[in-house]
């Protein structure tokens, strides 16, 4: 019977272009914006299987917002998340100068995810609770986080809350919502479950939402996120940001035979859902419908962000050594702050004068806040965290041994 | 005051905890509605209902994963892990995660759990029912680890970890569940509830975190030990007639260094005993230490008595397990040294 | 907002019936045999994905064998086939007794779930390999591995092929295709699939077959497991034996919102079927379907064996605390050899009176065995292996370190 | 001869090895089409093909769980985890399994992987580029552990690896990577190209493992390095103008002991250095055998520079990394004592 077969060989997958390549995106199915309907909160998720397999759109190429996804937001609303986008914006360009002025050994830009994490955001309630990534600060631009103490973290100064301990952009802020992020991929997605379960337990009316990216799909961790997730019921939403790549890595290495991310849901009971992540307005009202079947106690949602990451990995990477360098530009779903701005001027809510002003003011802004922070201190110059800080708060309560090491340290 | 085995004293710490603290959830593989392979949680399901004593399915990195987002919540999960040896594929979320929230988040977030675990050999358990890793443990900054060897000191001490503001690995050598075992595997074993130790307060005490307890006051040698090889150490004192000081440990991280040292100090000789194999296990630290601060009271070099450096057998079991005869040796050899 | 909602709780699964209860599956669908059609191997996994929410059935109530995946099997292969189980049972037998004389420290049984891993061998071709769990002794049993050698083994005894270093029943034999089992629950699922993409790599024709519980597929090797096997193709058969528990705990704990465990199959895009796992051609036919897929270079396929775990979980448990003592008469699919005798009886290849008689031939050539074994010990008396066979092994060359721990041990 | 970095030395050890043996496999994040985020293994897919050198998920768990199935097949995986900090995800794979294999087998089933991860500090990588988990891997029996120091070290110990039938982890301080690091963070790095070791054969050699090497001559005392710590030992040993024998151990698992040993009963003083945190580190290890195997020669009390029981911090990176300075108070400590 062997005989009959020829040899197997091992199957590699690869993406549609290399650098060199012309940028390819015509595989990638984009459904109409408004074309996906919208279930309602207590749907059977084995009605909505075919959600994992599409895309959740709201504006159009016109800058329309169209479809029963549409309509959630005001004017005011609208130009509030313009603005925060905008803002990571800024925020980005000054930091990655500045980590090439030498002033932070590391940095982490959002181009081109912006409306992932600003319109989240605005799904959540005070006192709701983010697991989130290193590319998610959109979540503290978006919920008033002051831009200075981001500044003061990445800086490592004198005024860092988290006292020098931890790499730049690793940011915590409870008050915000935003658990402390870890440098460890995929860890903090079933630590957003068991958060959530914890709410539940407590009787309370609070949510969690996890975070990760398409890479990062592949941890454990994730699995355990989903068999908790599903098997309790967790008022939880899990959030995928297909950004398309880990670091030099095509998501088709981490997404393999199944058509989506979102379909890693299926097979857990868990309704889920792939939005456009460029469009504000279809982020905001996918993150709404989950946060909201969380908090009536239907358990959780997966839902699948569908973006590009325009820039970097990190500053430690550079992207042209493994894809296209214009491959960005070809990206079909567009830029979500341009795409924002378009609706609003279509919508007679803003102009690209009033954009323009806009840019220049943000910009200001985040100046103001970085020379406020400067004064604390950058990595190599200035007010530094101190030697103690760094043997305190291994535990709540020094014990002998450290306190014997830091008398030797001298401090 | 009542008589407990370890496991009745180890479910008296959890109730008791779980009574005091609405905060407290128990949870973990079987540990629900049946209580546990080993009975720990039976009935607190019952008596606390199930969301706050629940089974989990089969992962021990969920069930250690969850706990943690559940601490960062503000509850004091307590939770199973089966086997100590199962604890590998919840390593990443203990050491990248529990032993550094505190830290790394400037105290904003915090991770007060408990994980249990049985662990230690003598129960003819294989390779994968014997390990003892607190090794593996001790070398994590941000943890503390705990090993019991008797029911007061297992009560007092879980109720002290559940209170604990940190994350803390509970060891509870399963050879001691039901009495003392000193290595005379072809004896007899006599039950806690005909041992001083088994007379446990029915009520609430703690024992404090990072304390050692002198078990047996001697003046030849200082003989280190945790667990099960407690009973071990007092079985080759007692066959030899050597006069050993034997410390029970309790807490290796942080270890209570004192106790130590002011004991090496006066025997001038020290013996370590553990069933964890020999390479990089806590023995090496407690030598190192040993050495460097009792160095000029040193008549001996201080002796390891441990699990030999191979996986834990199943048929050669009691060639392997560090008994009364190899502990007697290493006394001797102390003494003669 | 927040007002609006009640508070949380937390969903804990239960099982419908626990000790006291009266036994009910009529909750479980059981589709008629015959009724699920045989898609082509090469068939489209989104096609087939309802195949993860039925169950291929062939030996029907009348005990004739029906629909699409009957035919495959002679009598006479049938007849070896309830040979395999009839011998894999009274195996079990004489070991649960042996145990509880004291003449291995441990041992876990088939019962009920003998025709899994008899069937599935016979699907495989010489050179394949197993990744099994400690419940599929069946792959031993048909493969012709000598049962003395099983018997050694759970002795741990002077002929112990492992040389006394493993727990009872945790074979390792690479001639007969059977990977060394693991104490460590799933961690073999994933080296299946490593071990199938190595025979890809060397352009081999040899495939693989992962081996994991209904609870364990709760595990982080089981991901890791779907991941690798769904991106690289891999040639291998990934094998969930759903016998219902796992230890105290109702496979309603590890499954969660996903009505079935075959289900995890869909969110990768790996063709998943579930599977009577009490008939033995429907076991036989699927088994063959999904190793013909993998050799033919198509990939992986999940298939869930539904069964049921009649007896203890182990020589260390009692059902009785968590499960109505009668629960196995009422589990719905009947027990694996008598509903295969009844079909050969019906087929007019067997007969009562022959089953009868082969039984006790089936209990003396165990006994046979188990003389011979009990001939070079057991675990309390007898021959043993040496306590130098302890410290070898380690490596494949004994390093200083241990040749002295050797010399200190005496030996 | 060529001079290589240490990037370039282990490209060469794999390609090497890639092409003198088709059973040689390698895979990892990032690895294939980019060469890795070091780039040791770029121009290797290029070279042997996407089926022998590629990108894999971000699992390190099926990273390595599929490596011990090939190993089973008959293959020789030699893969990356991108950094150290990274490996817990697959430690029950590596503890549970890779090591155990041969032992449980009988020697059916074996082992032969690499897993290489750059480990150790002084990159301003926080705590999770920074690690130097080699003591969770050295209590663990059935493992060999290697530590480079160097180009031709790294290169002639890959292959070696490689080759062993058995499991390695193989830990390349990153800090090493383009040159040799004396802890003076604030003065240049001299480059591989100028530095003796970094003339490495471009042809096929073994360092053979379990072996260390002296790298200074000294009589007064005796300093166990590895990795980037060797060249802050020198550093020391210049600065204080103290004869200090320098043994670079390589090797840690197995352990060249009498190397060791034979330094230290010449010496009769010994300071061990490494970056890990102090508690439970190799250091451990290593000053219980130093004490135990030389306690009549030796005249002060081992010394340990370590790193602090801390998780490695960002800003205070040079005031927890084990510099000159530190090692320099200890060596003095030493001949003082
Ligand atoms: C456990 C672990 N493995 C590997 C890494 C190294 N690493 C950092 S980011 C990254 C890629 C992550 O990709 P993705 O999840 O898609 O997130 P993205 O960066 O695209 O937002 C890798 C491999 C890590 N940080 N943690
Ligand atoms: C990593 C790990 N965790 C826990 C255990 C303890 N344990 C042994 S068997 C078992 C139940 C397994 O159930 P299932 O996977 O359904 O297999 P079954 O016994 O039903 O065949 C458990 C929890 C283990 N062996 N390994
Ligand atoms: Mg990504
Ligand atoms: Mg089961």
């Amino acid at each position: 019977m062997m005989d009959d077969f020829p040899p197997l060989s091992l199957h590699v997958p690869e993406p549609e272009v290399r650098p060199g390549g012309t940028p390819d995106f015509s595989n990638v199915p984009i459904p109409k914006a408004g074309s996906v309907p919208r279930p309602p909160v207590d749907v059977d998720p084995r009605d909505i299987r075919d959600l994992a397999f599409s895309i959740i759109r709201v504006l159009n190429r016109e800058g329309e917002a169209v479809g029963p996804w549409s309509g959630l937001l005001s004017d005011e609303a609208l130009l509030e998340g313009l603005r925060h986008m905008m803002t990571l914006r800024a925020f980005d360009a000054r930091m990655l100068m500045a980590q090439r002025q030498g002033k932070t050994s590391f940095y982490m830009q959002h181009m081109g995810e912006e409306a992932v994490s600003c319109a989240f955001r605005k799904a959540l309630e005070p006192g709701d609770m983010n697991f989130p990534t290193y590319r998610q600060a959109g979540l503290l631009i978006a919920g008033g986080y002051p831009m200075v103490d981001m500044m003061n973290q990445i800086f490592s100064n004198e005024a860092d809350p988290l006292k020098g301990r931890q790499l730049p952009i690793m940011y915590s802020s409870k008050e915000h919502g935003f658990f402390s992020i870890s440098g460890n991929l995929g860890t903090q997605f079933v630590q957003a479950v068991g958060w959530a379960m914890a709410s539940a337990i407590s009787n309370d009316t609070r949510i969690a939402a996890g975070w990760i990216g398409d890479g990062s799909t592949a941890e454990s961790d994730f699995h355990a996120a989903l068999v908790f997730a599903s098997t309790y019921r967790a008022p939880v939403v899990l959030n995928i940001v297909n950004n398309q790549w880990a670091i030099s890595t095509f998501q088709g290495i981490a997404r393999g035979g199944a058509g989506t991310f979102a379909a890693r849901g299926l097979g857990f009971g868990i309704p889920a859902l792939r939005v456009d992540g460029n469009d504000y307005l279809a982020v905001y009202a996918v993150a709404r419908w989950a946060a909201e079947r969380a908090r009536r106690n239907l358990g959780p949602t997966l839902v699948e962000y569908v973006t590009y990451r325009v820039g970097a990995h990190s500053t430690s990477d550079d992207p042209s050594a493994y894809r296209p360098k214009d491959e960005s530009e070809a990206w079909p779903l567009g830029d979500p702050v341009i795409r924002l701005k378009n609706h609003l001027v279509r919508r007679g809510a803003w102009s690209e004068e009033r954009h323009r002003q806009a840019e220049a003011e943000v910009m200001d802004s985040v100046i103001v806040a970085q020379k406020e922070a400067e004064k604390h201190g950058t990595l190599h110059s200035g007010g530094k965290p101190s030697v103690r800080d760094m043997f305190e708060g291994v535990y709540a309560e020094m014990p002998p041994h450290l306190r014997r090491q830091r008398h030797q340290a001298g401090v | 005051m009542p008589r407990m085995t370890m496991i009745e004293a180890i479910r008296s710490a959890i109730d008791i905890s779980m009574e005091r603290d609405g905060k407290v959830v128990v949870f973990g593989e079987d540990v629900g509605y049946f209580g546990g392979v080993f009975r720990c949680t039976a009935g607190l399901q019952q008596k606390y209902g199930k969301t706050r004593c629940f089974d989990t399915p089969i992962s021990e990195l969920g069930i250690v994963g969850t706990a943690i987002g559940m601490a960062a919540y503000g509850l004091r999960p307590c939770v199973e892990v089966q086997f100590a040896d199962y604890v590998y594929p919840a390593y990443d979320q203990i050491v990248s995660e529990a032993a550094r929230i505190r830290y790394r988040s400037n105290g904003e977030f915090t991770c007060p759990i408990v994980v249990r675990m049985p662990s230690g050999g003598g129960i003819f358990g294989g390779q994968t029912h014997s390990q003892s890793p607190e090794a593996l443990f001790t070398h994590v900054c941000g943890l503390k680890v705990v090993v019991p060897s008797n029911p007061r000191d297992a009560k007092g001490l879980l109720i002290a970890a559940i209170e604990d503001p940190d994350p803390v690995i509970f060891l509870e050598p399963k050879r001691l569940y039901n009495g003392p075992f000193d290595g005379h595997h072809e004896r007899p074993v006599t039950p806690w509830s005909r041992h001083p130790l088994g007379d446990v307060d029915a009520g609430h005490f703690t024992v404090p975190l990072g304390k050692a307890e002198v078990r047996r006051q001697g003046s030849s040698v200082t003989v280190l030990a945790y667990g099960t090889m407690v009973y071990v150490a007092e079985a080759a004192a007692q066959e030899t007639g050597i006069d050993a000081e034997i410390i029970d440990l309790r807490t290796l991280l942080p270890l209570d260094l004192d106790c130590i040292v002011e004991s090496v100090r006066k025997t001038g000789r020290c013996v370590i005993v553990h069933e964890a194999t020999l390479t990089s296990g806590f023995g090496a630290e407690l030598a190192a230490l040993v050495q460097e601060h009792c160095f000029y009271h040193l008549e001996a070099p201080v002796g390891r008595v441990t699990g030999w450096d191979t996986p834990y057998p199943h048929a050669q079991e009691w060639d392997y397990f560090p008994g009364p005869a190899r502990v007697g040796e290493a006394l001797v050899r102390a003494m003669e040294a």
